[in-house]
């Protein structure tokens, strides 16, 4: 007789819909949250294909425009915010805290419907005509010049939004009351840190985001005229709201994933992460600076120059805490016991990528080196490393870590291992070329451009081909795993943590019983009481 | 087919250099701390590779001296980056004194161009090379930013206001000039040349044009036709102040403070003259938003602009300074 | 934290333990006297009631927040345009104001002595009372502001092409009744959500749901209503008390 | 902790008192001529009543202290929002020639 766990308690299509299990509830995320990934990802191929030739010959520009636009918004708020905080946090937070499940059970479904009806306002928008502000829905354009479907976008990020901000309300409230006994702060899986401080910025910047595209809604539903300029409006403002959430923003989609890294070095180098408490600490500076910061992207946007000063200061100030983490990773990996799974692989990648992608952010917080940059490619390849090098290599790093855990089934691992490879390879050569396009001076959201840049675009084009490859093969084993696969140990990787313990997959209490903790993760030698924890 | 792909932008003015230094810089740092960790990262994965099945790491728990080394460090190196960058950023921020001035408008999708001798351009832009040039730039719609990369400049165009980018071309020749800020359908249409040239070949330019007003000009016969010497000329019981010598003055507002006169202010004056009363006056001047253009607000300021300068075309108004206004 | 969780009687780190025997499609039931209300995925009802408090607080910071954009607006434009915003304000109601202000005040009062009858275990009778009343004040709040709002459509103070302004700011008159009604109605939304909550909460009331041992409901309801009239002490002199001594 | 804590009837009707003279003391202050000072006055009172408000009926008085840590980083974030957006505006035409 199969033992009862999470998947087979309770069968039907109702039971997983009016579900209120964590595990259950992160697999509808991954499901909705996967269909969002290749649907943005089928933007970004015509994005590619259109950029093939200089002239604007594919699509018209309309379309095209609708292209970056529809990528941008699909891509950020309907995959890189939710993924790895919705699935991967979703479903091991609760386990690796020793808890039966989040703080709130049916608001964490809730905010998977939100996510949806956020998803069906989008999708919407698309298959009516589509919208063409770009993401960032810049007033006066969004609000006075554009002639798409901006109303139903903009609701679309504001609904989505609350999904967000439920979600990090939950991780808070659960990570605050809901530990295991035993427990303490300083026994917490990285992950868990991570993600707190995810949640920080979710809560704190999201509704600011919120208000900011109700308002753009409004200006063009209702002739309010907050921003608009006839009324001494200021686009200007529109942008220091916008940025105040979607700079941190970019902080939700790579601390998850740094916390993702943090376990997967752990688990592969068999040794515990060097300076705990310094990757711990710089997850909280990094969410908690990184809301100081928004004004690096309207330096040359009609900003005061002393206001560009400061945000330009701090910019450099929050780039620190992630240069700890990187080298802290690396430490870790000094005197492991290394073995080169596809988790680690994404791992390298990720660090490889990390690196790169935060570097070039400090060209662009140089005031006199953006001047140049702002909206070129630079900023795209740059922002590019730091979303799909940092937060996607994170993302599918984890999800072939926990993937045992998660459906009781091992992968191919051969398989993985050449993924992991055609990701890193296609990545590059996408992403690369953009660098050189964009301090060439080849302007973000152009239709058509100047032949000059064509042989780097042409390249690019060929890497997003590798890149696809990289992406469409894991759903593709990881489906057939799920019938074929051969079934798991509880602990396949021989990892420490309290995830590792409890069977795989895991019954729906998460564990038989209430696990009494006496130590942090990831302790594989005997632990000596030296040096800093 | 591909027989022209640079793979760095050509240096051709005076701010070029100084954008490249830094990027150099940063460029080193980049690739020094990304080969360290990827050495490290390899060789590490290399020589501690598991041997056998049951092996675990080292318990080391960490170090106080190397968090510190490698905090202070990247700390350091980004204080060298950022004073270097706000140093450049300042420089090409302020305009010296007495660039050429030229009008931009951008819109939805071009960019127009008047010099002050009264020659217009539409997505063109002919400088002469070593003089400082000022643009001063409007937008009749939405957001745009204008771009020479070969410049290394750019400054958004913000509908509402007026932003000012200069530069001075050092190397003539045709250079590409974008819109960079996503202003919709055409955006990638909103392009065209600069073309910097010996200043001789410059002036042969100008006079070669068909000119039309210069914009002091027809900004005077705004001044006309729009009624505003009405009120701002001698005799006319000073409801308005007169415009001789106003502008780079500093103005007495009715509140105690004081402001410059500038573009922006003259601008602000006309768009919503309540929003700064001069002192002494009263508040009964109407908007003009709406009645003139962007483009005709830049002549009428270039008109008041005239009135201060000493071989100004005179007209309306030119009295002595009436003292403070 | 995590305060009175159950004792466990294995220790991690430790085998993977072996399940009891399940019969398909049950769970383990929880065997021992815990409050009914208690939700399995908690071990105390202390430990429930701190979540849910919690979670309320963390909520109202996102609430700060999002009208946080709102009153940066205002600050931005009020001042870049202060005298333009006092005459615009001038238009405005204070009595219409001042009363609302009371009104909400009390419905505050009643709201907190609506917890405090859960507390302390009054007669259902008693809690419906308290909470019927912040009701019937929230209704009359609504009910005021729907004067205004009728007031501000007939005189053509609805931003838009149908705004009028006679005075000498209409640029900055128009800005500041865009934002008066962008702050009030998503005030005023506020309330009717609040409304929607308390009808709940007192119909649980009424079916003695809430007692000394179990009233979060009451008490996290009552954060929310009481959070909805700290934003109202804030938009009464921001919005209604600035134009106080403006001069035609 | 908030649970638990019951406070007297009368405290929430001194409490209520000082709100409803708080609301006559702003609505005064506002007929009067004082400047910036209004702006301060007005805000010191709107402060003072929310303090009230948050410390006894939603029952700060007696929370946790992770309650209190919660409260204030709501207005504390929204003073980082409020403080850093304006260094922007206040610092606008700072440098002559630059219209910005």
């Amino acid at each position: 007789m199969e033992t009862l766990n999470y998947i087979n308690n309770g069968q039907g299509l109702a039971s997983w819909l009016l579900t209120k299990d964590h595990k259950r509830i992160a697999l509808l995320y991954l499901a909705s949250i996967t269909f969002f990934f290749f649907l943005g990802g089928l933007f970004a191929f015509m994005i590619r294909v259109e950029l093939l030739t200089p002239a604007g010959d594919v699509m018209t520009a309309d379309t095209y425009n609708k292209m970056f636009t529809m990528h941008g918004v699909v891509m950020v708020f309907f995959f890189l915010i939710p993924s790895i905080p919705a699935v991967l946090g979703n479903f091991l937070i609760p386990i690796m805290i020793g808890a039966k499940d989040l703080a709130f059970p049916r608001i964490n479904l809730l905010s998977w419907y939100i996510y949806v009806l956020g998803g069906l306002f989008t999708l919407t928008a698309a298959l009516s005509g589509g919208v063409d502000t770009g993401w960032t829905f810049y007033t006066p354009y969004s609000t006075a010049a554009a002639n798409s479907h901006v109303i139903t976008a903009a609701l679309g990020v504001f609904i989505t939004g609350f999904s967000s901000i439920l979600t990090g309300l939950n991780f808070i409230v659960t990570v605050h009351r809901m530990r295991a006994p035993g427990l303490t702060w300083f026994r917490l899986p990285l992950f868990v840190w991570a993600h707190y401080a995810t949640s920080l910025i979710m809560i704190l910047g999201t509704p600011v985001i919120a208000i900011t595209v109700l308002l753009v809604a409004a200006e063009r539903m209702l002739h309010m005229g907050i921003f608009d300029p006839a009324l001494g409006g200021d686009p200007v403002l529109f942008q220091h709201l916008f940025w105040f959430y979607s700079h941190p923003a970019v902080y939700i989609m790579i601390l998850p994933a740094m916390g993702v890294i943090s376990e997967i070095v752990q688990a592969f180098s068999r040794k515990n992460i060097f300076g705990y408490s310094f990757i711990a600490f710089s997850s909280l500076a990094i969410a908690i600076i990184g809301f100081l910061v928004w004004g690096h992207h309207i330096f040359v946007a009609g900003q005061s120059v002393y206001a560009g000063m400061i945000f330009s200061f701090l910019s450099f100030v929050v780039a620190i805490p992630s240069a700890i983490k990187v080298f802290n990773w690396t430490a870790t990996i000094y005197k492991g016991s290394v073995r080169l799974d596809s988790p680690m692989l994404y791992a390298f990648g990720f660090l490889g990528l990390f690196t790169i992608g935060g570097l070039t952010g400090l060209f662009l917080a140089a005031m006199g080196l953006d001047i140049h940059m702002h909206d070129t490619y630079f900023v795209v390849a740059h922002f590019h490393y730091i979303m799909v090098g940092g937060a996607i290599m994170g993302y599918l790093g984890g999800l072939h870590y926990w993937w045992p855990k998660i459906t009781g089934r091992l992968y191919p691992e051969g398989w993985a291992k050449f993924a992991a490879l055609m990701v890193f390879v296609g990545f590059n050569l996408t992403f690369f070329p953009q660098f050189v396009a964009g301090y060439l001076g080849m302007p973000r959201r152009y239709h058509a451009y100047p032949d000059e840049f064509q042989v780097l675009n042409v390249a690019s084009t060929l890497g997003a081909s590798v890149l696809s490859v990289g992406y469409v093969l894991p759903m593709v084993y990881f489906l057939w795993s799920i019938f074929a696969g051969e079934k798991s140990p509880a602990d396949p990787w021989g990892a420490k943590g309290l995830e590792w313990e409890t069977p795989s997959p895991p019954p729906t209490e998460n564990f038989y019983v209430t696990p009494i903790v006496t130590h942090g993760t990831h302790q594989y030698a005997p632990s000596k009481e030296v040096g800093i924890v | 087919m591909f027989t022209n792909f640079p793979f760095f932008p050509e240096q051709a003015s005076a701010q070029a250099a100084q954008v490249d230094g830094i990027y150099f810089f940063m460029v080193a740092i980049t690739a020094f701390f990304s080969l360290l960790i990827a050495a490290l990262v390899v060789l590490f994965a290399i020589k501690y590779r598991r041997r056998h099945k049951d092996e675990v790491g080292a318990a080391i728990h960490g170090s106080l001296a190397l968090e510190l080394l490698w905090t202070v460090i990247p700390f350091m190196i980004t204080m060298v980056m950022f004073a270097w960058g706000v140093k450049v950023f300042y420089e090409m921020y302020r305009p010296p004194a007495g660039a050429m001035e030229v009008y931009v408008v951008g819109k939805q999708w071009m960019w127009k161009a008047q010099h002050m001798d009264g020659l217009r351009e539409i997505n063109e832009l002919h400088v002469p090379i070593g003089r400082p040039v000022k643009l001063i730039m409007g937008s009749e719609d939405v957001l745009h930013s204008f771009y020479i990369p070969a410049f290394r400049v750019k400054a958004d165009v913000i509908p509402g206001r007026y932003n000012v980018l200069w530069f001075t071309a050092t190397k003539p020749g045709r250079y590409h000039l974008f819109c960079a800020e996503y202003c919709g359908t055409n955006h990638s249409g909103m392009i065209g040349w600069v073309y910097a040239m010996e200043p001789t070949e410059f002036q042969a330019w100008l006079g070669g044009g068909t000119a039309s007003d210069t914009p002091a000009a027809a900004g005077e016969k705004l001044f006309q036709s729009q009624g505003c010497v009405a009120c701002h000329r001698q005799g006319a019981a000073l409801q308005g102040p007169l415009l001789t010598s106003v502008f780079g003055s500093t103005v007495t507002l009715q509140s105690g403070a004081t402001v410059v006169a500038d573009e922006a202010y003259i601008r602000e004056s006309i768009v919503n003259p309540q929003a700064k009363i001069v002192a002494g006056f009263q508040p009964i001047m109407p908007t003009f938003q709406g009645l003139v253009t962007e483009e005709q607000l830049l002549q009428l300021i270039a008109y008041v602009k005239s009135l201060s300068t000493p071989g100004g075309s005179g007209g309306h108004g030119a009295a002595p300074p009436p003292g403070k206004n | 934290m995590s305060k009175g969780r159950a004792q466990a009687d294995e220790y991690y780190p430790g085998p993977v333990h072996q399940p009891p025997v399940h019969i398909a499609g049950t769970h383990v039931e929880h065997t021992h006297g815990h409050h009914p209300k208690l939700q399995h995925h908690f071990d105390t009802m202390a430990q429930q009631i701190e979540a849910s408090t919690l979670g309320m607080w963390v909520f109202l910071v996102t609430e700060i927040m999002f009208f946080g954009g709102l009153f940066m607006c205002y600050l931005v434009y009020r001042t870049a345009s202060p005298e333009g915003f006092a005459e615009a304000s001038h238009h405005l109601n204070v009595t219409w104001g001042a009363v609302n202000t009371i009104v909400l005040i009390v419905s505050s009062l009643t709201m907190a002595l609506g917890v405090r009858a859960a507390q302390t275990s009054a007669p259902p009778k008693t809690q419906v009372a308290w909470i019927v009343a912040t009701m019937a004040l929230g209704a009359a709040f609504l009910g005021v502001k729907a004067i205004e709002y009728t007031d501000k459509f007939t005189h053509h103070l609805v931003p838009g092409p149908y705004f009028k302004w006679e005075g000498k700011h209409p640029a900055a008159a128009e800005m500041f009744y865009s934002l008066y009604f962008c702050m009030t109605g998503l005030h005023a939304l506020h309330m009717v959500i609040g409304l929607g909550i308390m009808m709940v909460i007192g119909i649980m009331a009424w079916r003695r749901q809430f007692d000394a041992d179990y009233y979060t409901p009451v008490e996290v309801s009552g954060l929310y209503w009481h959070f909805v009239d700290i934003v109202w002490i804030f938009l009464f002199p921001l919005l209604y008390l600035i134009g106080g001594h403006f001069t035609e | 902790m908030s649970a638990g804590h019951v406070a007297p009837k009368s405290m929430y009707y001194m409490v209520f008192g000082a709100l409803i003279v708080g609301t006559i003391l702003t609505v005064a202050a506002a007929k009067v001529d004082m400047g910036p000072l209004n702006n301060i006055v007005m805000l010191a009172i709107a402060c003072t009543k929310a303090t009230l408000v948050i410390l006894f009926f939603m029952h700060v008085r007696w929370s946790s202290r992770l309650t209190w840590v919660v409260a204030m980083s709501g207005f504390f974030w929204l003073l980082i929002l409020f403080g850093i957006g304006m260094t922007d505006y206040m610092s606008r035409g700072w440098v002559p020639g630059t219209l910005r």
